[in-house]
């Protein structure tokens, strides 16, 4: 049953965030899909991860989103799409009714039994290590690409040497 | 049909991939096309760890999800920074005004 | 030093060494050193990675494909591998040669070379990846390295909106990809693209095709496929001339590898695989070289012409996917491979001409075809060599250009199917009608007027003319015998055709 | 020795390039001179090569794949024309000391010159049909270089990218039956699939036959892709000489020659040829009429004197045509570059400006009456015996009435031969030009081809000699040079054409009198002089091509959401795609 109500809800909150006029109530509306996503995914047997995407999807990223909108500003640009409204739904309807039409029978089978496997931490740290690497190169790569784009520029930069 | 659980989240992944794709279509606000990118990928992260529900595997299900939330996490940042900086230097988020290279 | 422990090194080397890169960078700047060390460091350990390529390469070149396993991933260095890090890695060392002097004095110059290493590294690790999911994060890594360096130019207006439209698009493709793997994964139950291959070959259904179809898109994205192609010529224009080359050298190549392995992972659930590479590749062909035809901007136009030239790769690697014939790969790879060599000299020729032209007067003009009369008088070698890439391009003797398109329809003629003989004709109609906007290009640099902007030219740093002369020669004793790069093309070709079960 | 004077024959005037562009063009008199050098030597190892010719493979370099071996032979065929590039190329070296003096971008200009030398005698005696296409194409790409060497004119610059693409276009033709018989046979080799040639599919040879002659129609400007020679007279005249009228324009003929064996017996290849030439021939002597640059009328009657040579090759007589392409090449160098003299000497190339140009420049006259004879067909020079051999040739193999329009085509020849000579040395002056006579370099560059012009028909037996060790499989008989003679004098069909040509020549002479049916003629004239129409259908394809261009430009919005549209509509493409293929 919770997992009925917690995916329409999830629903409801992306169309909100993508409806709403003002860019701060959209953030919060990703904010209750990233926390209804993650009940959803404990549902789904997932708890670990669940409570990443609750503090890390519905937390550090909201608080981006305001820390962004608060820099760039709040701009009322509620003007029509650009695209024809027509174009933009029947291409949106024809793929995904497309991709659903041939995932749909080949997903839609009850939950096979739990298959043994090594625990959350082992499949982690252990089997997917590579990963890991990579996520720290990701992370780094991020943040010198945030501090490429928004360093303050020469001034900043002699007045940080001084420092 | 029944409302178990993999049906239900296959339901939503649609539903997260056809928003996702119908905010990057119709909006006009950048910060709004980062919003839409997120969905997008949290359908994918839904879907990722509904397989791994389906075929028993949850734990490397989840370990995957976890790459993907930190991924999506460093994309929405660097595409927030860049946000950021169109702002102050072309002065507004209207991605019309980003029509300069065009032909 | 063994294979496996020379795979190691060679993948780790440009991951650990990037910080460093940028740490002394970073360090020297505030120090005020006047030159940045940070360009030295990233030639050093590029030249590293290339120093752990040799033994790696060796061993994969005597036939058994080098593996380093962690965990449940392993990272296995093929044919694909090794010619995609060749590439990047060759590539890698002249733009960065070539960026000492086009970069310096640039703010944020160490991150610049940090981030070039980086993408290096993931790049080569990507060619390695026989993970799906593997695959995947070496390529958002990849794609994460190199936003930054597109909108490098962060006070330029057009510079960011390059940036933007290239994240965009290249987070949505990757949002696909991820979708694809996860019915994979809910089919399979692994991620491992031999297993996959093995169950897919099977049962199939259609979950895995439209996995595959998510994936061709997704990929496809950044190997910039029509319809999926509109970044690139906005990215490579405005990106550094050095980041344009390894953009449209290798980055939409590693894009390619990318796809075709996920895409050779459920090879068995369709056989439409080669029909949909042929047809992207005629779409690719045609729109390409219709673009460039009327375009001013030099590099806007060289940016679309990158699109015609995955169009011939897709033609060549399509025919081994469809009737499983090894030519069409090594074709294809041998295409990529000149392609790299090509496209990265004219990127840097550009680059050279925008330098000394404009950007070294504090402009940031785009470089444009009026620009260029009268080039040749004033800059007679980069001229030489910038027309030298135009005419590989376009396919004429005696450049490498000529020879990899040759063998590219060799194959396609060799199935002795009626379509793809067609098709044939029809690319190499389009080759001709590429010389209709590169040799004008050709002709205007070798006016004997110069052009006022010519005249204002500042000189160029011999450091910048190193890496052109290297991909010059290379261009020219590829085309004069075509079997050089023989044994790097031709396992990579057999290892494509293992992965479509030939 | 022989495959060290092969390679040598290829590698030294592509040296010499090298050398020449790297003397760089601050020293123009150190440029003349290695170049005049590099191509003398190379014309003497070509000759040197001479004795050697045999039909066995004279050296192989293993490629393998899908290169093929890259395998050469000096056979009588690929020495002979190599002979001819590289002599006809020292001369018009030669004479550019004199016609280029004072000239910028020497360097360029020499180098280019020695490149299409090297790649014209590599593409006739190489046996490899990779390596066929390849130099195929490097003298395409010599030949629009040279064309746009002025490219500060922009008429210059059209001029070579048109040539370039219009020889591009017909080159697909080649690259595809090359391909082709790489597919059926499994080799690159000529002499394989000449061999093999019969056990090839029909239509699949047909493909290869009707794409080789495409090829060869382009190359050579014939009918219907004669529209690049006439622009292609932007070039400086020397080039027009060498790589317009004597060399590269013959690789069509040549092409024709060495896979007739294999093609002969595909029906309506041969009427085909046939029919190519003799529109060729007709089309552009009426457009010579009326020319009035004398470097397009030159033109003009190249393509169609490479009218005579490939219906020759139609009509079987391929010693015919080889012999009538060796007397070409010969007086129509002698004729541009005489021409190029009076060009060089009076600064303009319409000849409605020129007239009595004779008393000042002689020499020239001189030896331009000769190659102009020879042109027309009058006997004793060597245009007149083999123009004769092709027209015997032609009614052997061919239907009479391509015979009779090939007479007239020979009438009307020297009718616009005759026009020509007298519009520019004859008559009264009718502009204030300062003409001056050639200089030294260019007399010793013309003395040798009108020598030629007057004697080459004395070597036919020798040349039929040679001819007889080409390839296998290409049945050519030797006689001695008493033979043809008297094969031509004593033939009736003789006669009838010196009639004609006769007739034409009386025809100019009584012009005022005839101007009844000038007139007549005069909408013929209208659109000779626009190229009846195919100037109109080329620019019509390149505007057609331009216009769609510009407008799928718009295609590029620029706007993120329309990229987006791109993916998704992308995605449904594949996805409907992949759901019809299952």
């Amino acid at each position: 049953m919770w997992h009925v109500l917690a995916s329409l809800g999830i629903l409801v909150c992306a169309i909100q965030a993508i409806r709403s006029q003002r860019l701060l109530m959209s953030a919060l509306w990703l904010a209750g899909t990233s926390a209804l996503v993650s009940l959803l995914l404990y549902l789904l047997g997932a708890p670990e991860v669940a409570v990443i995407e609750l503090s890390v999807g519905a937390g550090l990223v909201t608080v981006l989103f305001v820390f962004a909108i608060n820099i760039a500003g709040e701009e009322a640009i509620h003007l029509r799409s650009p695209l024809p409204r027509v174009l933009t739904w029947v291409t949106v309807i024809a793929a995904t009714v497309l991709v659903g039409w041939m995932v749909f029978p080949g997903m839609a089978m009850p939950a096979s039994v739990p298959v043994a496997e090594p625990s959350f931490t082992t499949t982690l740290w252990v089997d997917r290590r590579v990963d890991v690497l990579l996520q720290v190169v990701l992370i780094f790569s991020g943040v010198l690409g945030v501090l490429g784009l928004l360093s303050e520029g020469r001034a900043g930069a002699q007045k940080e040497s001084r420092q | 049909m029944t409302l178990n659980i993999t049906n239900v989240a296959v339901l939503v992944v649609l539903g997260l991939f056809a928003t996702g794709f119908y905010g990057l279509l119709a909006v006009r606000n950048l910060i709004k096309v980062v919003v839409a990118l997120q969905i997008l990928v949290k359908g994918a992260m839904v879907a990722l760890v509904a397989a791994g529900n389906l075929t028993g595997q949850l734990q490397a299900a989840q370990s995957m999800a976890l790459t993907v939330i930190v991924a999506d996490t460093i994309v929405a940042v660097v595409a927030l920074a860049l946000a950021v900086q169109v702002r102050r230097c072309i002065g507004t988020l209207d991605i019309k005004a980003l029509t300069s290279l065009k032909r | 030093m063994d294979a496996t422990t020379a795979l190691t090194g060679l993948i780790l080397t440009p991951l650990v060494a990037s910080p460093l890169v940028y740490l002394f960078g970073r360090l020297a700047a505030r120090a005020g050193a006047p030159r940045n060390p940070a360009r030295w460091l990233a030639l050093v350990v590029l030249a590293a990675a290339l120093a752990f390529l040799f033994p790696a390469g060796q061993a994969v070149l005597n036939g058994s494909a080098v593996e380093v396993v962690d965990g449940a991933i392993a990272l296995r260095m093929d044919g694909i591998g090794l010619l995609l890090a060749a590439a990047v890695l060759v590539l890698g060392l002249l733009v960065t040669l070539f960026s000492s002097p086009y970069m310096a004095g640039e703010e944020g110059e160490e991150k610049f070379y940090a981030l070039l290493v980086m993408m290096c590294g993931t790049m080569v690790g990507l060619g390695c990846a026989s993970d799906l999911f593997n695959l995947w994060i070496w390529f958002e890594a990849m794609a994460v390295s190199s936003y930054m360096l597109v909108a490098f130019y962060r006070q330029q207006g057009a510079s960011l909106e390059a940036g933007v439209k290239y994240l965009v698009q290249s987070a949505a493709g990757s949002a696909l990809v991820l979708l694809g793997i996860a019915l994979v994964f809910s089919q399979s139950g692994t991620t491992s693209l031999a297993a996959i291959r093995a169950g897919a070959a099977a049962g199939s259904g259609p979950v895995l095709m439209a996995a595959g179809a998510l994936f061709l898109i997704g990929f496809g994205v950044k190997t910039a496929l029509v319809p999926m192609h509109t970044w690139l010529p906005d990215a490579h224009s405005q990106a550094p001339s050095g980041i344009s080359a390894m953009l449209s050298g290798v980055v939409i190549e590693a894009g390619l590898v990318a796809l075709l392995r996920a895409v050779g992972a459920l090879a068995g659930v369709s056989t439409s695989w080669g029909l949909l590479l042929m047809v992207f590749g005629a779409m690719n062909i045609l729109l390409g070289n219709l673009m460039a035809l009327r375009q001013k901007q030099v590099k806007r136009m060289l940016a679309y012409s990158s699109l015609s030239h995955v169009g011939y790769m897709l033609i060549g690697l399509g025919v081994t996917v469809g009737f499983q014939l090894a030519q069409g790969a090594a074709g294809g790879f041998f295409h990529l491979l000149v392609h790299v060599l090509m496209k990265g000299l004219a990127f840097l020729a550009a680059g050279t001409l925008l330098y000394a032209l404009h950007l070294a007067q504090g402009s940031h003009h785009p470089l444009v075809a009026d620009d260029l009369n009268g080039a040749a008088r004033r800059y007679p070698f980069i001229a030489l060599v910038f027309s030298l890439a135009l005419l590989s391009l376009g396919g004429l003797p005696p450049l490498a250009g000529f020879m990899s398109k040759w063998q590219i329809f060799v194959a396609g003629v060799q199935t002795h199917n009626m379509a793809v003989i067609v098709l044939v004709v029809f690319a190499a109609l389009n080759s001709v009608l590429s010389l209709g906007y590169y040799a004008p290009l050709i002709n205007r640099m070798y006016r004997k007027e110069i052009g006022p902007v010519v005249e204002m030219g500042k000189p160029v740093p011999v450091v910048m003319a190193v890496p052109l002369a290297l991909l010059a020669l290379a261009l020219v004793a590829a085309g004069f015998y075509p079997a050089l790069f023989g044994w790097l093309v031709n396992p990579a070709a057999a290892s494509l055709l293992v992965a479509f079960g030939g | 020795m022989a495959a060290t004077l092969l390679i040598l024959s290829i590698a030294i005037p592509w040296f010499g390039a090298l050398v020449v562009w790297l003397a760089g063009d601050a020293r123009p008199r150190l440029q003349h001179g290695l170049a005049v050098a590099f191509s003398v030597l190379a014309g003497a190892v070509a000759v040197a090569l001479l004795p050697f010719s045999s039909s066995q493979i004279l050296l192989s370099i293993p490629v393998g794949g899908a290169f093929g071996d890259f395998t050469f032979a000096a056979d009588g065929l690929g020495v002979f024309l190599a002979v001819v590039a590289t002599v006809v190329g020292s001369l018009a070296v030669i004479f550019s000391v004199g016609y280029m003096r004072g000239e910028q971008q020497l360097g360029r200009y020499y180098a280019l010159v020695l490149f299409f030398i090297g790649a014209m005698v590599g593409l006739v005696l190489t046996t490899n049909l990779l390596l066929i296409f390849f130099f195929w194409e490097i003298t395409a790409l010599c030949s629009y270089a040279l064309i746009s060497f002025y490219n500060d004119d922009p008429k210059a610059v059209a001029g070579g990218i048109k040539a370039l693409i219009i020889t591009q276009l017909g080159g697909v033709g080649l690259l595809l039956g090359a391909l082709m018989i790489f597919s059926y046979t499994g080799s690159f080799d000529l002499r394989d699939f000449i061999a093999q040639a019969g056990n090839i599919p029909q239509t699949a040879l047909a493909v290869m036959a009707f794409g080789f002659l495409a090829a060869a129609a382009a190359k050579s400007a014939q009918f219907p892709f004669q529209t690049w020679l006439p622009d292609a007279m932007e070039a400086p005249t020397p080039i027009s000489a060498l790589i317009h009228a004597a060399t590269m324009v013959n690789a069509g003929v040549y092409l024709l020659v060495r896979f007739y064996p294999a093609f002969a017996e595909v029906p309506g290849w041969r009427t085909a040829v046939m029919l190519v030439g003799m529109l060729s021939a007709l089309l552009t002597a009426i457009m010579a009429m009326v020319a009035t640059d004398l470097k397009r009328a030159l033109a003009y009657s190249t393509v169609s004197q490479l009218g005579y040579m490939v219906y020759a090759v139609g009509a079987g007589g391929l010693f015919a045509s080889q012999f009538h392409l060796m007397s070409h090449s010969v007086f129509k160098a002698l004729l541009f570059l005489s021409a190029g003299a009076v060009i060089h000497g009076v600064g303009t190339r319409d000849m409605r400006l020129m007239g009595g140009l004779g008393q000042k420049m002689p020499f020239t006259r001189a030896v331009f009456v000769i190659g102009a004879l020879a042109l027309a067909g009058l006997p004793i020079l060597n245009g007149f015996w083999s123009k004769e051999l092709v027209l015997e040739a032609g009614l052997v193999g061919g239907p009479l009435w391509m015979w009779v329009v090939m007479l007239v085509g020979a009438g009307l020849t020297a009718c616009y031969t005759f026009r020509m000579v007298w519009m520019v040395f004859y008559g009264q002056p009718r502009a204030k030009l300062h003409a001056h006579e050639a200089g030294a370099a260019m007399k010793t560059a013309l003395a040798p081809l009108a020598a030629g012009t007057l004697l080459t028909w004395l070597l036919a037996g020798p040349f039929s000699k040679l001819l007889e060790s080409t390839l296998p499989l290409h049945a050519l008989e030797s006689h001695s040079t008493l033979h043809y003679l008297e094969e031509v004098a004593l033939a009736p069909a003789t006669l009838i054409a010196m009639v004609v040509i006769a007739l034409g020549l009386a025809a100019w002479w009584q012009r005022a009198r005839l101007q009844g049916l000038v007139n007549a003629l005069s909408g013929v004239a209208r659109a000779a002089a626009d190229s009846f129409g195919f100037e109109a259908i080329n620019r019509g394809i390149v505007r057609a091509t331009q216009n769609s261009a510009e407008n799928l430009r718009v295609t590029q919005t620029g706007l993120v959401s329309w990229n987006i549209f791109g993916i998704m509509a992308g995605l449904v493409l594949v996805l409907v795609i992949l759901l019809l293929g299952a």
